[in-house]
């Protein structure tokens, strides 16, 4: 299951909801995502989240399917927020269950490398030194790219 | 067809969504990406480094030979920051 | 942080207290046990967890610390409960929160795979064929080993 | 010295806990258990499977020949499966 949306959620909420009922899963991996006060030594006021709406959903849509062929799990669920955040806002929230824990862990870590580098998201800091757009990370892509070896 | 621009190319270009009509000439999103530059500096500035410019049809990523299509929508924009 | 008890747990509320009033950490990791409803082809009807009072914290303490510092980290948290547990339960918590996701996979797993063969605890399983005590995992062994070889 | 038995290691011998006073000639952890096995048929059943007994000495885990001192806290169980 994929969420785009401004609004914020709650990470343990989504985590019970995704399980609640199933007794059949061993382990649920999940990953926050935060927005920080400082980069690049300057400190962050607020970052806005711009996303092309449509293909955002396309792309973590894929991006689910692709971590469900990949691994034996029992639910997935990406919530990805766009709009303004302040510095210790939730941004995303990865959660994988599977029966097996490193299933879990692999998947999860996957779709946060994945989602990086493919869904259509860009970041405009507000920062004490100005606004700016955050630039894409070469290790970003590395991380991506760890995936596509096997 | 539709021609969609995010975070600084949007910026620069000074819209975030136009219609336009490209000759027929233009066949590839190389093509078009050439033929926006004519169109202005706002569009040189945005267009210029290629190695910035990731380019979606209908949503999906494609490359630079990709084949346009009448009716296209064509998002232009930078390296994608999310997560 | 490490916490051993009878109780429930909410991961939300665990997970935000951890983070609470912090600006500083980009990405949170976390991996819930629970309890499954089949175990070698028998159902399970309940698992109680026995452990080792006051040696189960001081092994829980030694993992965290040695988590901390083999990464950086910005808080760790580990939540174990022992008594009897139902299919669906939660086992354990495993939080870590660091300024970089690697790092917080990274030692979250190193955590999870090190307490499974570190910790003392023991699960007896009451199954539809009688009760039996679980047998560790091999593959839990070398989960615990790949931590060992860098 | 103190002795906790886990787990069915508590099982088959019968007792959680006990205080026990072992002759001065054991000096180390396999001593000990072999010491414990001449207590009765539930020492022996057991303990005689040594790849199933783990020993914590003052609640750290220890090896077979480590040497044991008066007043020690000895815990003896089978393999953990935490988590």
């Amino acid at each position: 299951m994929i969420r785009v949306q401004r609004e914020d959620f709650d990470p343990g909420q989504e985590i019970a909801a995704l399980t609640r009922g199933r007794t059949d899963i061993g382990g649920v991996t999940s990953f926050i995502g935060l927005v920080r006060d400082m980069a690049g030594g300057d400190k962050i006021m607020s970052m806005t989240l711009e996303h092309y709406p449509g293909m955002t959903e396309q792309q973590l849509k894929a991006i689910e399917a692709e971590a469900k062929q990949r691994w034996p799990l029992d639910a997935v669920l990406i919530v990805h927020r766009y709009g303004e955040l302040k510095p210790g806002d939730r941004i995303v929230l990865v959660v994988t269950a599977s029966s097996h824990r490193d299933a879990a862990f692999d998947a999860c870590r996957f779709l946060i490398d994945w989602l990086k580098t493919k869904a259509p998201f860009w970041k405009l800091e507000e920062t004490s030194a100005g606004p700016r757009w955050v630039e894409a990370k070469d290790s970003d892509d590395q991380a991506a790219e760890r995936w596509t070896k096997s | 067809m539709k021609l969609l621009y995010f975070a600084w190319l949007r910026q620069k270009i000074g819209t975030a969504e136009e219609t336009l009509d490209p000759p027929g000439s233009i066949a590839t999103v190389a093509q078009l990406i050439d033929w926006l530059k004519t169109r202005g500096p706002n569009y040189v500035e945005a267009l210029t480094n290629t190695k910035l410019v990731r380019v979606a049809v209908n949503r999906e990523y494609v490359p630079y030979d990709h084949r346009l299509k009448p009716g296209d929508e064509v998002g232009l924009f930078p390296p994608v920051t999310g997560g």
